[in-house]
This record gives C-alpha cells, sequence and structure tokens, in this order.
C-alpha cells in the first residue's frame, strides 16, 4: 500500500478516460468520460492528501471541490447534450458541426 | 413588497388549512379501527339471502305455455324458446328452453311478466364455473332445486343486519329462532287487512 | 504483515480491478446503457478507495453526488435520448482510434514514470481520521472560505443554466405587455408535439 | 449519564479468559452484531407486514389474516416461503443480468443502513463517525437499481416506474438531507449515538420533536416519499402503471422488491425515533428516576433493566411511527406527479431551508437549548 500504486491506477483511470473523450462518438458517453478523468484526478487528489498531508487534509477538502464542480458540469452538459439532440435529433458527435464553417 | 409576503401568508395558511384537513382525515381513519368488522368467512360462512334476492332463475318446464312473454319483457332478448306448433290442438308445445346466465343480467322482468308463473327467481348466486358455456342453462337445469345456505352441514349461515334482532349487530350466535328486528312482511300484511276489512 | 494489511491490500487489488475493470467497460461498452451503469460501478469503487485513504466522509460523498446524483442523471439523459440507430460512418476512423489509443498508452507510461521516479515527500503524522470532517469544515471556513463561496455561486449558476437550457422554449407573446407587479415564472411552454414536427412558428 | 452495558466489551473480554488473543476475539465479534442485525431487520419485515395487513384490515372494518397462526401472525412468513417457492421467470426479451441485479442493488444499501441504526448506547453494530451521513448516501444507490430494474424489463409500464422512482428518490433526498442537517447541527455531531445522547437527560421534554417540529414534519414525509408509501406511491401506482418497476418481476427477485420496501419504512420510522423522538430515551428520564429511588446507576441489574427498556422504547416508538404510516396510507390519496414534484422542490425544500436557517440562528441566540 503505497502512494505510488494509487497515482498509478488514477493514471490509467485517466487515461482511460481521455482515451473514451476523443473516440466516442455518443454524446453522453464522452460525458461520463469526463467524469472518468474527473474522478482519476481526485484520486490523485486523496493519495496526496493520506501520504503526503495526512493532519491537514487538504487534499479531501480540494476533492470535494471537485466532487462540487463535477455534479454542476454533469447538469449542465446534459442540458446540453438534451438541448442538440431537439435541435439536431442526434447524439453523434461527428454531426455537432454547428460551429465549423 | 407587500404582496409578496401577503402571498407567502395566504401560501402558510393555505398549507396549515391542508395540514388540518389530513389530521381530520386521520382521526376518520382511526376511528374506523375500532368499527366491527364486516368480514364473512365465505366458503365457510354465507349470509342468507333476503327473500327479495334475485339469483338464478328457476324454470318449470310443465306449466311454461312457450307464449314468449318472457322473450318480448327481456332488455336482451336472452331466454331460447323453442316449441313446435300442434295443429291438432292448436297449442304451442315447447321443445326446449334456455337461459344463458353468463350474459343475464338478473333483471327479474321474465319472472315479473311470465302469465304462468314458471319462471321464478332463487336465493342460488354461487354460477362460478370453468367454462362460460356451462353458464348456459336448458331446461334441466333451470328446473333443478336451488339449494339453500341453512340446509348445507358445511356452512355457518348468517343473518344479513336487517335481519338480526333488535340491538343485536353481530350475526355470529344468534339463535335461529330469534325474531328479526321490525314487522314482518305477513304482520304488516294482516295489519292491512285488519285496518280496511271491507275491500 | 498483521490481519489488518492483508485485508487492506486484498481489498485494494480487488477494488482497483473492479474499477479499471469497469472504466474500461465504460469507454467499451457496445450499449451506452451497459456503460451508464458500469459508470456507477466505477464510481462505487472510487469511494472504496477512498475509505482505504482513511477519507470516510469523501467517499460518502462521493457516493452521495457520483452515484446518487450524476450517475442518475446520466442514465436520465441516456433514456430521455434513448434512439435506436446506428451512427453514419466516417471514413479514417479505425486510425484515429489506433493514434489515440497509442497516444493514451504513451501518456500512461509518462504518468507512470513521473509517479514511481519522483521521491514523495512522505508524511509520517497520523491519518486524522474521523476528525477529517471538522478538519474539512474549518478548511472550508477559513482558508478555502473564497472558493467555497464562489462554488456555491457555481452551482446556483450550474442550476438555473441548466434548468433555462433544457426546458422546452417559452412562448413570450403575452409577457410582452412588459414587466408587471404580477409578473411570475409562469411562462406557458412551447407543446412538445409542434417541437417534433419541426415547423418553425 | 451512564455509558450503559458494554455488550462487545464483555463478550471479548470473556473470550480473552477463554484464551483467546486479542484480536481472534475481536474478529470472533465482529460478525455476530452483522448476523443479529440481519436477522433481526428480517423479523422486523415480518411484524411490519403483519401490522400493515392487520391495521389496514382494521381501518377498513375487514378482520386481516387470521387463519395462519395466532391471529394471523404467521401470515408473512407463509407470504415469504410462497414467494421463495414460485416459478424464478425471467421474461423473454429482458435483459437477464440487469433484471437479476437491478433488486438486489435496491436491497442492499438498505440492510448496510442498519449498520448506524443505534438501540442503546453501546446496543449498536458500529458507532460511525459519518452516521446519519451514511445512511443519506446509501439511500441514494437504490434508484439506481430502481432504473436499472425498469429499463432491463423491456416493458413500457417498469420503464415510466423506474424513472419516476428515481425523479422522486432524487427530489425528496435533498428536502430529507437538509432536516437531518438541522438536528446534526444542534448535537454537533453526524454520529447517531451523539444525536440520540444529545437528546437524553429531560425525559420527554428533551426530545429533538419540540426543538424541531418542522424539521420533523419535514422529514418524514420525505422519507414516506423515499420508502414509496402510499401517499406518494407514484412508481407502483397501480391504476396507472400496472405496478411500475415491479411489472415484469416474479417470485425471489420480486419478493427482494417486498423485502426492501417494508425495511425501508422500518429503517425510516427507526430514524425518525433515532432523530426526533429520543431513540431510547425513555418519556421520563430513567438517570432522573434511579437518582430519584437512590440506586446506583452502574448496579449489573438495573444496566440490564436499562438496556433492555431502551430496545423496547426504541421498537415501540418505531411502530408507532409504522401505525402512523399505515393510517396515513388509508386516509390520503394519491398525489398526482407533478403534484408530488412540485411539494419536493416548491413547498418542502424551501422549509427545509427556511428550517436550516433559523435553526442556525437559533443556535446562535440560544445556545443553552439549541446545542451551542
Amino acid at each position: 500500500m503505497q502512494l505510488e500504486y494509487f497515482l498509478t491506477i488514477a493514471a490509467a483511470l485517466f487515461c482511460i478516460g481521455i482515451f473514451g473523450l476523443v473516440t466516442s462518438r455518443n454524446a453522453i458517453r464522452v460525458l461520463m468520460s469526463i467524469e472518468l478523468m474527473l474522478n482519476a484526478v481526485n484520486l490523485n487528489l486523496m493519495a496526496f492528501s493520506n501520504y503526503l498531508d495526512p493532519a491537514g487534509v487538504r487534499g479531501q477538502v480540494f476533492t470535494v471541490f471537485v466532487i462540487t464542480i463535477a455534479a454542476a458540469e454533469a447538469a449542465v452538459g446534459l442540458a446540453i447534450v438534451l438541448s442538440i439532440y431537439r435541435n439536431r435529433d442526434t447524439i453523434d458527435m461527428e454531426q455537432f458541426n454547428l460551429l465549423k464553417w | 413588497m407587500l404582496k409578496f409576503l401577503k402571498k407567502v401568508g395566504d401560501y402558510a395558511g393555505e398549507a396549515v388549512q391542508a395540514a388540518k384537513y389530513i389530521g381530520q382525515g386521520l382521526s376518520v381513519t382511526f376511528d374506523h379501527m375500532q368499527r366491527r368488522p364486516v368480514t364473512v368467512q365465505y366458503p365457510y360462512e354465507k349470509l342468507i339471502p333476503s327473500e327479495r334476492y334475485r339469483g338464478r332463475i328457476h324454470f318449470e318446464y310443465d306449466k311454461c305455455i312457450a307464449c314468449e312473454v318472457c322473450v318480448r319483457v327481456c332488455p336482451i332478448n336472452l331466454p331460447v324458446v323453442d316449441y313446435d306448433f300442434n295443429k291438432a290442438t292448436k297449442k304451442k308445445e315447447l321443445k326446449s328452453y334456455s337461459i344463458d346466465f353468463g350474459v343475464c343480467i338478473f333483471c327479474g322482468n321474465c319472472v315479473e311478466f311470465c302469465p304462468t308463473n314458471c319462471l321464478s327467481m332463487t336465493e342460488e348466486y354461487e354460477l362460478a364455473s370453468y367454462d362460460r358455456h356451462d353458464l348456459n342453462f336448458d331446461s334441466v337445469a333451470l328446473g333443478r332445486m336451488p339449494y339453500k345456505v341453512t340446509d348445507d352441514p358445511m356452512v355457518t349461515p348468517l343473518r344479513e343486519l336487517a335481519y338480526l334482532p333488535k340491538g343485536e349487530m353481530d350475526p355470529h350466535g344468534v339463535p335461529d329462532g330469534e325474531r328479526r328486528a321490525g314487522r314482518r312482511p305477513e304482520e304488516i300484511l294482516e295489519e292491512l287487512e285488519g285496518a280496511q276489512p271491507h275491500s | 504483515m498483521n490481519l489488518g494489511e492483508g485485508v487492506q491490500l486484498v481489498s485494494f487489488g480487488l477494488l482497483t480491478a473492479l474499477m479499471l475493470g469497469s472504466a474500461l467497460g465504460v469507454v467499451l461498452a457496445q450499449s451506452v446503457v451497459y456503460s451508464a451503469f458500469l459508470l456507477g460501478l466505477t464510481f462505487t469503487g472510487m469511494a472504496g478507495l477512498y475509505l482505504l485513504l482513511n477519507a470516510d466522509f469523501v467517499a460518502a460523498a462521493q457516493i452521495l453526488v457520483y452515484v446518487g446524483a450524476v450517475n442518475v442523471l446520466i442514465l436520465f439523459g441516456v433514456m430521455l435520448v434513448n434512439k435506436q440507430m446506428a451512427f453514419e460512418k466516417v471514413p479514417g476512423l479505425a486510425l484515429r482510434q489506433a493514434t489515440t489509443g497509442l497516444v493514451c498508452a504513451g501518456l500512461f507510461g509518462l504518468l507512470t514514470t513521473v509517479a514511481l521516479t519522483t521521491p514523495w515527500m512522505l508524511s509520517t503524522t497520523t491519518p486524522a481520521g474521523d476528525g477529517a470532517i471538522v478538519a474539512i469544515a474549518q478548511h472550508l471556513f477559513s482558508d478555502f472560505l473564497l472558493p467555497f463561496e464562489v462554488a456555491s455561486v457555481l452551482l446556483l449558476m450550474a442550476l438555473i443554466g441548466a434548468i433555462v437550457l433544457a426546458r422546452r422554449d417559452l412562448l413570450m407573446d403575452n409577457s410582452a405587455t412588459g414587466l408587471s407587479d404580477d409578473l411570475e415564472l409562469k411562462l406557458p411552454e412551447r407543446p412538445k408535439a409542434s417541437l417534433s414536427s419541426g415547423g418553425e412558428p | 449519564m451512564t455509558s450503559g452495558i458494554d455488550l462487545q466489551g464483555s463478550f471479548i473480554r470473556a473470550l480473552i479468559d477463554l484464551g483467546l488473543s486479542p484480536g481472534v476475539a475481536k474478529a470472533i465479534w465482529i460478525p455476530l452484531p452483522l448476523l443479529l442485525m440481519l436477522i433481526g431487520a428480517t423479523i422486523g419485515v415480518l411484524v411490519v407486514v403483519w401490522l400493515e395487513r392487520k391495521i389496514s384490515a382494521a381501518a377498513q372494518q375487514r378482520v386481516g389474516p387470521e387463519f395462519a397462526g395466532p391471529l394471523g401472525t404467521l401470515q408473512p412468513v407463509a407470504d415469504g416461503v410462497k414467494l421463495l417457492f414460485k416459478e424464478d421467470i425471467i421474461p423473454a426479451s429482458t435483459d437477464p443480468w440487469l433484471f437479476t441485479i437491478g433488486p438486489a442493488l435496491v436491497v442492499i444499501p438498505v440492510f448496510l443502513s442498519y449498520l448506524i441504526v443505534p438501540f442503546g448506547q453501546n446496543l449498536n453494530i458500529t458507532n460511525l463517525g459519518l452516521g446519519i451521513f451514511l445512511w443519506i448516501a446509501l439511500s441514494s444507490i437504490a434508484p439506481i437499481g430502481l432504473l436499472m430494474s425498469g429499463y432491463s424489463s423491456n416493458n413500457k409500464y417498469s420503464l415510466l416506474g423506474g424513472l419516476r422512482a428515481a425523479a422522486q428518490s432524487i427530489s425528496y433526498e435533498i428536502p430529507l438531507a437538509l432536516a437531518v442537517l438541522a438536528v446534526v447541527m444542534m448535537s454537533n455531531s453526524l454520529s447517531t449515538v451523539d444525536i440520540v445522547n444529545q437528546q437524553t437527560g429531560y425525559g420527554i421534554l428533551g426530545w429533538n420533536l419540540w426543538r424541531q417540529p418542522l424539521g420533523f414534519l419535514i422529514f418524514w414525509i420525505a422519507a414516506l416519499a423515499e420508502c414509496e408509501r402510499l401517499p406518494f406511491d407514484l412508481p407502483e401506482a397501480e391504476e396507472e402503471l400496472v405496478a411500475g418497476y415491479q411489472t415484469e418481476y416474479a417470485g425471489m427477485r420480486f419478493a427482494l422488491f417486498y423485502l426492501g420496501s417494508y425495511v425501508n419504512l422500518t429503517l425510516s420510522a427507526l430514524l425518525v425515533a433515532v432523530l426526533y423522538l429520543g431513540g431510547w430515551e425513555f418519556p421520563i428520564s430513567i438517570d432522573w428516576l434511579t437518582g430519584l429511588a437512590g440506586l446506583d446507576p452502574a448496579t449489573p441489574w438495573l444496566q440490564i433493566i436499562t438496556a433492555a427498556l431502551g430496545i423496547l422504547t426504541v421498537l415501540f416508538k418505531t411502530y408507532l411511527l409504522v401505525f402512523l404510516a399505515v393510517l396515513l396510507r388509508w386516509t390520503v390519496p394519491r398525489v398526482r406527479i407533478d403534484q408530488l414534484l412540485d411539494l419536493g422542490w416548491k413547498f418542502l425544500l424551501p422549509v427545509a431551508l427556511a428550517n436550516l436557517l433559523l435553526t442556525a440562528g437559533l443556535k446562535i441566540t440560544f445556545p443553552a437549548f439549541f446545542g451551542g
């Protein structure tokens, strides 16, 4: 049980998240990938909090902030996906080219 | 601002009102808990149907003159009357008669209008069967005597509320001979006859 | 190694396998509904890892917010846009995926090397444990007060923004008379049928 | 304040006296309360099911279950056995994995929540520092299971029921948490034992009910909604949705839903008793009585009586609340789905927030009464 274990897992989770973010064509799966990346970051923060600053728990405070922001992000992101779905009748990322010329 | 405060006040008032009504409802439900249960333990106990109960129709083959009045007064022309016209006697001879109790609404019109009283209502109400065609009673089935709840040794017959002795609310354990509350129909009839002897 | 450490190690291994496996499932599963449910599993595994890191409050918060709110929200999203359709073919998709995979693997290697080679200044003080709740609260209301307030404002903005975005268009005709005293947020919504027919009023 | 009877301590001490090492003694102790709680919760459910049927019957002038056992007490057992032996049906076009996991996901968090329910000073599984927060977190898992079973049933009624259940659960979680927060603020601790301890000492007068009347009402309404009890049983409203997310379920899987809903009801009632009705505290303070009688609170037999009385008190309060829930069921008609969400978001949420603010203000103004 060492700090490095947790950091490695967090790195793996982060990379999975990036892969999903780039390759997914379903807009909702992109949102899920973002959540995965945020979780990886959270795990890093928590590991640092436990091994480098166990008494101060500043990492935990930061994680709480990240969780808060993630909830807000999920709500807004889903609202955007819903309104795009209403307007374009698809959730394929390849078709979201409204701002492309 | 004042308007807003008034709105808040009205809303709070409505909430309190709602709470009051729910409280009243709760007290009603709570009050129901101390009432006597009306349950009849059905296959073991059965209520005795009243005299005017409109159950399965009984039919007497020999009385029937195949006049088909029952068919005409029936809201759905339900009874099936099959007859031959006997040229010699110039009378109809009944061949078969049937009523489908899966369709019958037990209105009693046929019984009411039958000129020879060959139809009558019985107190039989357990007509369930596994096949709905079994509900189509022919003249033999219609001619069977109805069974009586009071005759069944397996069943505890219970009197309905209106037939209980005065002051009695629970039909359990009321002796058979006990007189019901109020006057019996024949007593009313007698009284009427006594009041108007000349008619 | 005593009993407690063994239990910790085993549960660490199990949780890691569970979490990484379900995270891979989130990204690779064919059906979005499966990935949404697997996402919940990932979050739960993460909460377990937080427990191993002596942070039970954050673990419970993780369950409450991520599993209870975010994941349910995503599931709602999946079921609201539940349209069975095959995406159109795009040329060069396989190449793109392979490149992304390579880049991600490289990034993973890089991060792992950094994590393994950096000399971390490990602290030997005992973890706060149950006292962490109090410590977090003290942080929130002293040195992290500004971020705390900003986060609450952000949450409010996100709340209103999400409602405005996800709401059907409002019919503004009868509010054109100007702001009266009685103006309530009771503007009629455009019925859904007129939207799906595609006709712009 | 007596510490009461310490089962764990005495059990472990007895094992150590038998010649076992402290670690092993502790390891033997750990599963015991869990097992006891599991059995207790199940028996509690049997009692609640029987009570529900009997009280419902009484409210409708019926007799209720009568033939299975004395006064029909074995009826819930008979029901359970029947469900156990029924054929395990998985309809053809369902998703068998999700269909199986769904009910389990609904039940397991509810049983886990029993971890934090205290029946006495030391009569609980664990006195977690996280306490009531763990319950709030765990109860938020259930909607996922409901969505899962609703979706996997491949039936429009099931899907609608699952979505409704999730929406309802999320909407009422917030006022629930806010009501709990006001209590937590007064007792300065999330631990359920601390919350009860803060209410002890003055008998019935010390209960949180008098300090948090609004919070009590909010909590009770929200808890009923979380349990999907009758005024709020929209997810399974049989007139509109057949049986909601349970439509396709039969046998054991249905039994899990059934069990889960009744365990949840018992748990909610237990937590109302703990949070607002003084937990194991007798309406007249036991400490005061023993002081009046001139007895030493550390006397062993007195401690046992106090502990037994504590358990009985908690159970009595719980079943009183269950009784109220059943009575409410036959009193209040079901609300519509928009009325339900209106009630949650436009009434309970603002009121709960106002209650929280009021509690904070009162706590600063009168720290002696509202927990300084």
